[in-house]
């Protein structure tokens, strides 16, 4: 028995078709209000799945088996995705003033000190009650701070640690030594008796099998999606509009919602192209982006984009819960330990410099780009160390234009308008001028 | 030797001499392969399986940053400037061609930065041997073990491919006793700092412990053994300072002024994490069992906390009021490297203890190339104040 | 029985003599500049002038401050923090936590009923600029520095910020000037940006009342407001808390000279 | 329509104004501090120019506005970013430039620039290294002296003291311990020099170096600034007086491009 957690207790709400059916065809924006309505139900089923006694793991965005815990029925817990809407909305300092009164300090992750702060205020956040962890979930895949962070919760709440440690990809032609894939299938097995003790329930593979085999029909989707940026004009922005359309595949892999969403969302980019509609009114420069966004600023970031009709048409950061368009991995019902282990293990900071440079030169060239931004954000080194150096190989070696442009992902305190526009204004003179030649 | 006796006379005057050539130079290494026709590995801190490269045929050597000594022109075009700065020296020595008496550079997942360090540097310098090694974070899992084994013996056939030898498992145990001593030995240094602070000054005991982490293992055992004899028998007498360890410093390494000024400002620091990477395994044991598992056990069964390590079975917590309890540390002070998140997320962990504890602490920042420490001056002759007076 | 307490901190010296441990005879400051020996033995004099009193009088000199160690006729030195703990709890005997914000960074303790230090944090580097900034901000918007927090108080809108990096938000304010932001919005914004890193710091040892607030942000009337704003609680604030560590340093001097000459000291 | 154009730079300390005729000639310039009133500075240095020309306002036949203030320059045609301008007024003062180095008080910019004096590629300063004119300024204000004569006084120096932070908050407190510490002012000025020196360096090495080099902005005054660059960098810099008004220059000539290729294709986007 499959136990889907968004629709536990109550019922599903408006899948997309439901909504599809309300919609007149002429909207072309409406996958955007459906992500929305999605992440409203998610947030719902946490407090639905409180009320109703379910146990909740906290897990990270990179490479996580949700597909698992969901099989147990287990709700899941991104951190992450709530520091980010809680920034997006303007609640950042309060979290993260709670955590540094303790003695965090300014050099450590937005994310973690928010997510402390949520905790040391009893889960109070501005987006609502967010539950304590029953289990912290530690899926270290590309990411080191994903382990300091769980340790801090646990020391906070006395919540267990059950890890998934998941060896970073070394080799520089991306090869994965067969004993990383045994060892993370390994830890898998271990943790299902682990989840059977936590639940009381026992494990039920077909439950999992299917989740899988959801998951797989939804990355087919979002991956096709995706890749709707080749087309030019793009029929929408692969970094700003993206980061919407990502957080089914993040929050909701594995039911029939986030498959269905996907495809709706697939027909609405086909619709767009057809009619000649995209994110902005004229499509004159084709940018890729790499790097987390700004979230407590997002829409004035992204309108210093907009002004220029610049469209990204390819990035990473919305990769993050899965690198669909790098062929690293594919879900297989068949295999389903296997197949989840190698896409834990292909999650994009846990490439090396090497290949993460090599994906984003086939980005420029795929998805025929006139330069690329990359976004530094203080809190993540993960993401940020090495942005100095992809710059310096793009500008150089390739004669791609690049633009380094820093602030924070969720901390307000580290924005300045004047001089972000100052930086972005320059670059798309530049490109302008370079396009005249 | 690989210093020449002039260089060298005492045992404090080669381990000033190896620390001296450690941050920039590696001369000494330079004449150690001459000599020796072997090759060198160097490692970015904060632990290395040393005895795989000796039994490989390379001296292991550590990384421990330029302290100050170079101009980070190269990485600062780069790196940001949140990145710390041992990794930013690092990559500037790298790129200037000063690590090029390593045959390979080794990495491990010891943070963000340091793992994508190590992409950054091959992608600069293709044709340098880089080497990354993944420890498991799991280390309650019964597959860490064979997974920490089979690194082992990834990196050993990556040494071997180098290096032209194979790993013989006879050499590989000639090596973990050869280690196995050194580490015994700077753990023999470490108690008697502990005990007696007075009769060693910080200074001279950090370059004692730094010196092995470049000299070849048989000359520092010598040079330490004869060190040990002769520090034991000085007639130095107590003063009346507080009694500290220090946190937070277990890769990048503090500017040894920092370090000096703590004692001076009316400690004694009776343990650190400066080095502990090079004596932190202890000893391995040879029972018979196959060596590379020897090595890989004591690693991930290892009950000392290190914030480079997780380890789900050890109470960090508990751990760090034990040691200081041990120590008979009357406080601690945390000096954390500028932008090192690992030493910061445990600084909480710790701090909650020591509150409950009710053990006395301060923080202090610092970058490895600084000069200037009067504000942390002020605090710490504040906080032994407030020790030593109440 | 005269001691006197010199604190050479980075912007100002100031300096201190007091009257048997118990009464303030003179108080002094000036800028401390680049030659700082000189200009403390010249506000050493200029103090003394004040009072009417010989060097000679003055039984004990205790220098604090950064250049503590540079006053070739000091009896003895403390650390800024000591000595403002004891100048706070001088002052205010029913301070239980002190915040000191110099020109540069700031410093905050829980002390105990005799002026002992419990605990002390001083802010992060990335957090510091305190007075040293809103000389930049008054300099930028072309206010004396004397009437930037009485303006401040003025303002209902203040803008934002950044309660971090003082360079990033020296770099806010000239884009507010440059906008055209009233003046008085721009320096509100300034104190809440200085208020706000300081806050962090104290909040680390504490807000057991009573809070003091000693250094130079005592001649800024915006700053002890928006600290009482933020705290919910009135912080001691007073121009005599200026000197502090002064006073505090001319505490200590009293109470050893005391303690060596079995004299009655004052307590504490 | 006239033939002239100005080009006005309100950077955060100093407006700057250049007027030029059709043929490329500087025929009048203009400066004063910026204040807290933009708007007034802009128009003064409009005026300014005008009157030294003895051009009257109706032949001016295109105004460009760059630098931090030029949102605010409401009564010019166009505005274009200082790190466009630069380049182009640096190669117009300097025709065999590539690369630009630009100190200011809020930031420092690496430019590479092609023969026409087009931004080929650009970096400016992270958020710690911001301000790096700033610190110099912060070092001269510890010591009560101008940012020119902290740089000569540097040049009186040949042994370096070592500073390791260049985080302009702590310029101040840096220089006064090294001071407190004993060490000369000379050195300890060659010292804050070289290493802000280091910084620029790095930044130059991010867009790549290629000579002629072009130091501008209000740091390329200090002469103590121009040696440690140039020992470091092994090369020539080309900087005079009258780099202050690269902004201002380039913003012109970019108003020249425009009058002379009419409205219908403007070089850059207002």
């Amino acid at each position: 028995m499959f136990i889907g957690y968004i629709n536990v207790p109550g019922d599903i709400g408006p899948t997309a078709q439901a909504l599809e059916a309300k919609v007149p065809k002429a909207g072309f924006d409406e996958a955007k209000r459906l992500q929305g309505t999605l992440l409203k139900r998610y947030l719902e089923s946490l407090w639905a799945g409180a009320a109703a006694g379910r146990k909740f793991a906290y897990t990270f965005v990179m490479g996580n088996p949700i597909e698992l815990l969901s099989a147990f029925g287990i709700v899941p817990v991104f951190p992450e995705v709530t520091c980010l809407n809680i920034s997006y909305r303007g609640g950042a300092p309060g979290l993260i003033a709670a955590s540094e009164e303790e003695g965090y300090s300014t050099d450590a992750c937005g994310y973690v000190k928010m997510g402390v702060g949520a905790a040391l205020k009893g889960g109070q956040t501005p987006i609502g009650n967010i539950p304590r962890p029953d289990i912290l979930l530690l899926n270290y895949s590309g990411c080191q701070i994903y382990i300091h962070w769980w340790e801090q919760l646990h020391y906070l709440t006395g919540a267990p640690i059950y890890t998934v440690d998941v060896p970073y990809i070394r080799e520089y032609d991306g090869r994965v030594p067969p004993h990383d894939i045994d060892y993370v299938v390994g830890q898998l097995k271990e943790l299902i008796p682990d989840l059977e003790k936590a639940t009381g329930s026992p494990f039920d593979e077909e439950a999992l099998r299917e989740a899988i085999d959801r998951s797989r029909e939804a990355w087919d989707l979002w991956r096709q999606c995706l890749e709707t940026g080749t087309l030019r004009p793009t029929p929408f922005d692969a970094y700003f509009e993206s980061i919407y359309y990502m957080s089914p595949i993040t929050l909701l892999r594995g039911t029939a919602e986030c498959v269905d969403f996907y495809r709706f969302l697939l027909d609405e980019l086909h619709r767009r192209h057809e009619a000649g509609v995209g994110p902005t009114k004229d499509e004159k420069f084709r940018i890729i982006f790499e790097g987390v966004p700004n979230y407590p600023y997002f829409k004035s970031f992204w309108d210093l984009f907009k002004k220029w009709d610049a469209r990204c048409v390819a990035s990473t950061y919305p990769k993050v819960a899965g690198m669909v368009d790098s062929g690293s991995f594919r879900l297989d019902p068949g295999r389903p330990l296997e197949s989840l282990a190698e896409y834990m293990i292909h999650a994009y900071c846990n490439l090396n410099m090497i290949g993460r440079v090599g994906l984003l030169e086939r980005y420029v060239k795929d998805y025929q780009a006139d330069g690329m931004i990359i976004h530094a954000i203080k809190s993540c080194r993960s993401f940020s160390m090495g942005h100095g150096d992809i710059r310096e190989h793009f500008a150089k070696e390739l004669d791609v234009p690049t633009l380094l442009i820093e602030s924070d992902h969720v901390d307000p305190r580290y924005y300045s308008e004047a001089q972000m526009r100052n930086r972005v204004d320059a670059f798309f003179e530049t490109l302008a001028l370079r396009k005249r030649r | 030797m690989v210093f020449s006796a002039a260089d060298a006379g005492s045992p404090t005057e080669l381990f000033e001499a190896a620390v001296e050539d450690s941050y920039t130079r590696f001369d000494s290494v330079e004449r150690w392969k001459a000599a020796t026709g072997g090759r060198a590995v160097g490692y970015f801190p904060v632990y290395f399986p040393e005895e795989l490269a000796y039994a490989l045929g390379f001296l292991p050597v550590r990384i421990f940053g330029a302290s100050g000594r170079v101009r980070l022109d190269q990485a600062t075009s780069h790196t940001q400037s949140f990145i710390c700065s041992i990794a930013r020296s690092a990559f500037q020595l790298a790129s200037e061609g000063a690590l090029d008496v390593f045959d390979v550079l080794v990495f491990s997942n010891i943070c963000d930065v340091a793992r994508n360090l190590s992409g950054i540097t091959k992608r600069n310098l293709p044709a340098k041997g880089i080497a990354y090694l993944h420890y498991p974070v799991n280390n309650t899992s019964p597959r860490a073990l064979e997974y920490l084994r089979e690194e082992y013996v990834r990196l050993a056939r990556h040494l071997g491919e180098l290096s032209g030898h194979d790993l013989e498992l006879d050499r590989l145990r000639k090596a973990i006793a050869l280690y196995n001593e050194k580490r015994d030995l700077v753990r023999k240094l470490a108690m008697l700092k502990q005990e007696r602070p007075w009769l060693i000054p910080y200074t001279e005991f950090y370059a004692a412990t730094r010196a092995g982490g470049i000299l070849p293992v048989e000359d520092y055992i010598d040079a330490l053994e004869d060190y040990l004899r002769a520090v034991q028998d000085r007639k130095a007498k107590p003063m009346d300072k507080i009694r500290v360890v220090v946190l937070g410093n277990f890769c990048e390494q503090a500017p040894l002024g920092l370090m000096k000024m703590i004692e001076d400002a009316g400690c004694y620091i009776v343990g650190d994490e400066a080095l502990m990477g090079l004596s932190w395994l202890g000893q391995v044991p040879l029972d018979g069992d196959d060596a590379v598992r020897s090595l890989a056990r004591t690693y991930v069964d290892n009950p000392t906390a290190l914030t480079v390590r997780f380890h789900p079975a050890i109470d960090k917590q508990a751990y760090i009021v034990d040691q200081i309890r041990e120590a008979g540390a009357q406080g601690a002070i945390f000096c954390t490297p500028k932008f090192c998140e690992p030493a910061l997320y445990d600084y909480v962990i710790y701090k909650s203890a020591l509150d409950k504890a009710k053990i006395p602490y301060m923080h202090a920042e610092y970058e490895e190339s600084g000069s200037s420490f009067e504000s942390v001056r002020t605090m710490v002759e504040t906080f032994a104040e407030s020790i030593l007076f109440d | 029985m005269i001691t006197a307490g010199i604190d050479i901190g980075q912007r100002n010296t100031k300096a201190a003599l007091l009257e048997n441990g118990g009464r303030i005879v003179a108080k002094v400051s000036a800028r401390t500049g680049y030659d700082f020996e000189k200009a403390a033995a010249a506000l050493y004099d200029e103090c003394l002038a004040l009072a009417g009193l010989d060097s000679d009088d003055v039984s004990y000199v205790v220098a604090t401050g950064f250049g503590r160690y540079r006053l070739p006729f000091r009896d003895a030195n403390v650390t800024d923090i000591t000595a403002n703990s004891r100048g706070a709890k001088f002052l205010f005997p029913g301070t239980a936590c002190f915040l000191d914000v110099g020109a540069g960074s700031a410093r905050a303790a829980k002390i105990d009923a005799n002026g002992r230090i419990l605990k002390f944090r001083a802010t992060e580097k990335c957090a510091a600029g305190g007075g040293g900034f809103l000389e930049k901000i008054a300099f930028y918007t072309g206010v004396d520095i004397a009437d930037l927090g009485r303006i401040a108080l003025t303002s209902t809108q203040p803008v934002s910020l950044s309660t971090v990096c003082s360079v990033l938000a020296e770099s806010e304010v000239i884009n507010f000037v440059t906008q055209e932001v009233p003046m008085e919005n721009i320096l509100l914004g300034a104190c809440n940006s200085v208020v706000g890193r300081v806050l962090l710091t104290l909040r680390q040892v504490g807000t057991d009342p009573e809070v003091t607030l000693t250094g130079g942000m005592n001649l800024n009337v915006a700053i002890p407001k928006i600290l009482e704003e933020k705290l919910k609680l009135k912080p001691n604030a007073s121009a005599d808390l200026y000197y502090a560590g002064a006073i505090g340093a001319a505490v200590l001097g009293f109470r050893r000279v005391s303690r060596t000459r079995g004299s009655p000291g004052m307590g504490g | 329509m006239g033939a002239y154009s100005v080009g006005i730079d309100a950077g955060s300390t100093y407006t700057k104004g250049v007027l030029l005729d059709a043929q490329r000639t500087i025929v009048g310039t203009a400066v004063q501090m910026t204040g807290v009133n933009i708007v007034a500075a802009a128009n003064n240095v409009y005026r300014a120019v005008l009157q030294e020309a003895g051009v009257a306002e109706g032949d001016v036949g295109c105004l460009v506005g760059t630098g931090y203030g030029r949102y605010n320059i409401k009564f010019g045609h166009v505005q274009i970013t200082e790190i466009s301008c630069h380049a182009k007024g640096a190669s117009f003062l300097f025709p065999a430039t590539h690369t630009v180095l630009d100190m200011g008080g809020q930031d420092t910019k690496a430019i590479r620039t092609n023969e026409r004096g087009e931004v080929v590629d650009f970096c400016m300063n992270d958020k710690c290294a911001a301000g790096t004119g700033r610190f110099i300024e912060g070092s001269a204000r510890a010591l009560g002296l101008s940012l020119k004569e902290v740089g000569d006084l540097s040049l009186r120096s040949n042994r370096a003291v070592q500073v390791s932070s260049t985080c302009a908050v702590f310029a101040e407190s840096e220089t006064l311990e090294l001071l407190a510490w004993g060490h000369s002012l000379e050195d300890i000025l060659y010292g804050v020099h070289s290493s802000i020196a280091t910084r620029a360096i790095g930044l130059l090495q991010r867009v790549g170096i290629e000579p002629e080099l072009a130091f501008t902005g209000g740091v390329s005054l200090n002469r103590g600034m121009v040696r440690c660059l140039e020992e470091q960098l092994g090369v020539k810099l080309n900087t005079s007086e009258r780099t202050m008004f690269c902004g201002a220059i380039g913003a012109a000539l970019f108003g020249l491009e425009r009058m002379e290729q009419e409205v219908a294709a403007p070089p850059v986007r207002a």
